[in-house]
């Protein structure tokens, strides 16, 4: 049992804390990343790729770093702590994890490099709307033809569908809508015809788009993996993207719990530090109970991320899920009743990590979702 | 004991309700059900509808347009007002500035803003929070001295809800600041075009404009604006405030609200089914339902006990009502941001109006995350719910 | 809509909590009712038949005098300040609701007339091990025989079904185990060949037993109702005991409520009362939300045990059990960590109450079984 | 960084986990499973196994019996000794005032006392809490004045948890009324023998009589008998506090108990099918699963944060633990009430040992509710919720 990080991990995460504090330190600097034309700054992208981080976790003999779980939530706890806007989710933790697994060496050659250098983005175009966090609920069709496939469905709520430079679609090529057999998955230019992108703003200042597939034809290259078989891979690049969405809130959760305790300290009413008064001590005290309880967890998600039994790993992962979007719930209405009023302004930042917990809360299932996941497996996975 | 209405009280219910569903703007009731904002002219339709029938300050004196109405008729008239999706009219003029000018105001007040605070022809904002004086309201900063026949009025606003619509406003000032704070305070009518005055608005995290800052920047004031007597302001405040008991859980509103979750619940699709199959959703979806029907009850107890007291008398029930209704009416919000699910997310560019160009989701979906993150300041505004907790011990339970 | 009690109503509510303070006042008398052979005060008992208690919900022509819900709230609310012993659920509530509306005009005329002078008690022997919450799963069988019928089964905690003069069993005159049809209800002399009784102790004070019935055979005049259709009645005359646990419930948790306020203005720790502490504050504020949303909850159970519609009814009464079961647990945990040390002491009333609390809470389901009722009804009735 | 433990940890955990369950008689471990009172002499049989291998007193220094383990090792060890439902060496001797005696006794107090201490031959009590000195400690007004070589003792202990099989007690006196109160107090051992000693019971709600009071009159201690220095004794009660760091939130335990309760629950019949297929259960339980998994991963930081301390600083992260293990730990005993239903009502009368005679449900069912009532404690003593948060609140965030 360890719980030191390494050396170069240490070195990493302070590596990226500069960055993230010097790209984010002023608040509005973040808006004027989101109001760029892809919703966030390139330069910042530039900067990621230069510290090495978007090639991270791919294995050396694909040009990455050959980073594991602790080096991505070192990330993403990061990216949370500075609510970074760019496409680190979408593009290396979602698309890399599918691409370097189930990539051909022809597929990596081509893209892992100009992901790790930062002149491709990609964005997993996957989820539909009547699957709610089913991830095997894929009405959208894959048809094959002489030429390859021809694709026919619409996803939602592809994050950061809108700028990505290639897509990954999932799509069926056998099976009926809730099969879990028949998932192909297939990478996808967007200019490709037939392809249609609704792109928008999310309600925590990042970007997502609706993707809708008319009679779209791909080459049989397109193919990324075995046909039909991709649902268990995708099944593990969510629960590792759950990983690192558990780190992401956990940096936001530790922001926001030590603004409100400065706010505490600085805001006088009656006379006072409200921060004198014994009840918001006891509320600011559960924030701190229940930031430690999800870092604890935001740990266990990046061990049992690599756990070798899928079952065993999508209950773990959905533990952490569940545990950590609720304290980030908690903890995110505690801090908007300890600053009163001024939290709920635009201009200040604890808003802004509310809103952002918030929606990292219900992303790829919400605490009902996946505590429902942990009673249907009884329970926790005993530990080895 | 009978919780049940009277003949009487249901037809009276009847027609209200049939007034209400016939009579206000279809579009209007919807904005006002999807939780989305109003336009000014949207508040002024509404009041002036109801004004004409007697509905708008049915709490006023008699003589100047108010209803010699039952407790439990005012509790009905309010339930169904809001089971409507009926725009309350507005709380500034009907519930705050009106009844205190109708009592304290001298005749000529009374005369000259009256009618026309009860048709809506004056937009009243309310003056009363400041950057520094937030719970602790009676700390309150803004200075008014005493030049001539006019008042100078300096300091800052702050939360001045529509004040953006506003053509007037009524402040708390301070005109005595040699003696404790509660009793050097004095309540003052402010026409919005006086020069000196600056409105700036305030963004809230749901992207609305809804509250503002005001500042005055020797602003001179007629001296015959300040209502009722020099440095009594805190009196007038604190009766205001008090006419706030009926309808501060909102509770007509939520159960529309729950209605309303519930319908879309049952029409939202979710993997095999729709949302209204998952059994945790409606296990929450139960307790807010069961949590609103005690506290209608509640509700309708402390209205009961009104009967025959004096209403300008604060009743400390009314921080339970505060409490317990601002924390189910944020679970009904919470529980549209379920039923929408991963719809609760797109915040697409708006027009104008505020409405979706066009909607990406369900077209109600786009509502619900702004609605639930507004909604976190129902539990802070109006006296935090620590606030009402500290009354309830220190007034009922004597702690 | 009227919450006014009338002035009959009044004066019986005034009489009842000075008589129950009278019995009551000195908490070592329970003790000593307690230990009577009965498990509670004979004398009690007669006080209460005196004041017309014991037949107050039956029609003035079985010789009772015509109460209503209304007023068996006002007496099991002062019985739960008291947290009296003695059998009103059981006889009054639960025997007597059966007695009133099945029993036969000889059957009402051999029984109710003692019921209300205080000279016979009733059981309800309903209860089976394997049918947790589900009133109509029962196993216990009637056969008909030539002279009447024979039962056989066994029931389970049946509340004072030690002390009753009568038993009033359920048991199947058809149907299987889970149906709703077949269920009819026996009247019974425990003193019948093969019927065995266990008292014990109940964790809150109060007296139960185990029935065990070995061939009992009984006249076919014991068959209380009408053959097979007992079981709208059953759930009607539990609905109606739901009801009186409320109203018992909310008295117990006014008084602890009290309790722990008096107690906080008492104790003293560094230097003062520990009420001045914001945070116990905070907590003692929410046990006065608590008791009032009970209170309210309460009234509406009272109310809606008169509904016409069986289905309205059942819905309402689990709402009322639910909340106050839930908010009787929460205040129940709150007043024991207000007190600290003391309220743990078998000597001090407030864990007493507390135990009172926990039992009633569970007493014909608990809240996860009584939510499920309004969840599977689809929420709470509409009202007129 | 790596959760999981390494080859040589397992192989230690495994050989513990052995012992424990080979050489420990069940009928004690079962008794401790279900929360059942234990006698005296199973705690003694107990604890005398664990230390002739070494096992009882690990913590303290090696040369009176202690081991030179890793923090690792250390907590392996209690979640190993909880997880098999082993009585914990009784903590008064071995995590109490044996590391006082070991620390800051004289060198003829470690050799009469410590020996027979970590074998149980010596049962102590804790005397610390007073009637008006529960969350204010050192409030406590229990004298001790000085009379050539003796200290006549004077005052009134409360909570003295199994005083009733007690040899000693340790206790904090007052010496010195005349500072500031923390600056007068004495650590004192006291035979329990002596004359003017009476123990009177304290019976808890569940039935159970575990603590007790002990009343001082006149009550004469050799002056040998002092610990340490005159007038700091609250240096040493703080430092025999802090020992309760490992250990504190029980997870082990609860680990064993939750397994428990998931056991009894899978064979109870509750309509259609069991316990087990009532999803609301389940979620419940599933939610304390997750909790403690979370708890275990904090108390392995907090664990692996000593690494290389001095193991005498109290770690302000102990009040997190203390908050969330006994969180935990009652919900634990609620989903037991649970699980028994209607059959947690029954309280039978016991014969001496605490049993049943007969079990009226289940065998294990009429323990439910006393345990469930009995751990109301846990969120109370050891410094109640409420002291930890204001711990946290000054301790960790300066407020």
């Amino acid at each position: 049992m360890d719980f030191d990080l390494t050396d170069e991990q240490r070195m990493l995460s302070d590596s990226i804390r500069r960055l993230v504090a010097d790209a984010y330190d002023d608040f509005e600097k973040r808006k004027t990343y989101r109001a760029q034309p892809r919703g966030y700054a390139d330069a910042n992208w530039q900067k990621f790729a230069e510290m090495g981080l978007l090639g991270l976790p791919f294995s050396e003999d694909d040009g990455g770093f050959g980073g594991g779980p602790v080096e991505t939530m070192l990330v993403c706890e990061q990216f949370g702590r500075g609510l970074v806007v760019e496409p680190y989710l979408a593009t290396v933790v979602l698309g890399g994890g599918l691409l370097k697994r189930a990539g051909s060496a022809e597929q990596r050659a081509e893209l892992i490099p100009a992901i790790a250098e930062g002149s491709l983005t990609l964005a997993f175009a996957h989820q539909e709307r009547q699957a709610r966090h089913d991830l095997f609920d894929i009405a959208t069709t894959a048809t094959r033809n002489a030429d390859g496939y021809v694709l026919n469905g619409a996803k939602g709520v592809v994050l950061h569908g809108d700028s990505a430079d290639r897509l990954i679609v999932s799509a069926r090529t056998a099976g009926a809508r809730r099969d879990r057999d028949g998932i192909s998955l297939f990478l996808l230019d967007p200019a490709t015809a037939g392809v249609i992108r609704r792109g928008y703003a999310t309600q925590d200042g990042l970007r997502a788009a609706e993707v809708v597939l008319e009679n779209v034809s791909v080459p049989a290259s397109a193919l990324l993996g075995a046909e039909g078989a991709a649902l268990p891979l995708i099944e593990q690049v969510v629960d590792e993207a759950q990983a690192a969405i558990c780190a992401e809130a956990l940096g936001a959760m530790e922001v926001l719990r030590d603004l409100t305790v400065d706010y505490l300290k600085q805001r006088t009413q009656f006379g006072q530090p409200i921060g004198n008064f014994q009840a918001l001590q006891h509320r600011a005290a559960d924030m701190l109970v229940a930031s430690e309880q999800a870092r604890s967890m935001a740990m266990y998600a990046a061990m049992m991320v690599q756990e070798a039994d899928p079952a065993a790993r999508r209950v773990a992962l959905s533990a952490a899920k569940a545990l950590v979007a609720k304290n980030a719930d908690q903890l995110g209405k505690d801090a908007i009743q300890l600053h009163g009023g001024i939290a709920v302004t635009e201009e200040y930042k604890a808003g802004h990590y509310f809103k952002r917990l918030t929606m990292l809360a219900g992303l790829f299932g919400d605490v009902d979702h996946h505590l429902r996941v942990v009673v249907a497996a009884g329970g926790l996975p005993e530990a080895a | 004991m009978d919780l049940r209405y009277t003949p009487d009280e249901i037809a009276f219910r009847d027609d209200l309700r049939k007034f209400f569903r016939s009579e206000i703007p279809l579009p209007i009731r919807r904005k006002v059900s999807e939780g989305r904002a109003l336009a000014r002219d949207d508040y002024v339709t509404s009041q002036r509808i109801l004004h004409a029938k007697g509905l708008a300050t049915p709490n006023w004196p008699v003589q100047w347009g108010g209803q010699d109405w039952t407790p439990v008729q005012r509790y009905i008239y309010v339930e169904e007002l809001q089971a409507a999706a009926v725009p309350q009219p507005l709380g500034f003029n009907v519930n705050m500035v009106g009844p205190v000018i109708a009592t304290f105001g001298s005749e000529a007040q009374k005369q000259r803003f009256l009618p026309s605070t009860a048709n809506l022809d004056i937009w009243w904002a309310q003056g009363f929070s400041e950057p520094g004086a937030g719970s602790d309201l009676a700390s309150l900063k803004t200075t008014a001295r005493r030049e001539g026949e006019e008042f100078i009025v300096n300091g800052q606003k702050t939360w001045t809800t529509l004040g953006q619509y506003a053509d007037w406003i009524f402040c708390l000032v301070r005109t005595d600041s040699t003696v404790k704070k509660q009793a050097g305070i004095s309540f003052i009518l402010i026409d919005m075009k006086t020069p000196g005055i600056t409105l700036r608005p305030i963004i809230t995290i749901d992207g609305g404009h809804e509250v503002n800052e005001v500042f005055f920047d020797e602003v001179r004031v007629p001296a015959e604006n300040l209502v009722g007597e020099l440095n009594k302001g805190w009196d007038y405040a604190k009766f205001l405030l008090s006419n706030e008991r009926i309808g501060i859980a909102r509770i007509g509103m939520t159960k529309e609200r729950l209605a309303r979750v519930k319908r879309l619940a049952q029409e939202t699709p979710a993997g095999e089914g729709m949302v209204w199959d998952d059994p945790d959703f409606r296990r929450r979806l139960a307790w807010s339902e069961i949590e609103l029907k005690a506290l209608e009850i509640t509700q309708m107890r402390v209205v009961a006990a009104q009967r025959g007291k004096a209403s300008d008398k604060p009743d400390p029930s009314s921080s339970i009502l505060k409490i317990k209704g601002s924390e189910i009416q944020q679970a009904s919000t919470q529980l549209l941001v379920d039923v929408a699910g991963p719809y609760a997310m797109p915040r697409p560019d708006r027009d104008e109006e505020g409405l979706n160009l066009p909607s990406v989701g369900p077209d109600w979906a786009d509502a619900a995350a702004p609605l639930f993150f507004n909604y976190r300041k129902v539990s802070i505004y109006g006296g935090s719910n620590e606030i009402q907790r500290n009354i309830i011990a220190k007034a009922f339970l004597g702690l």
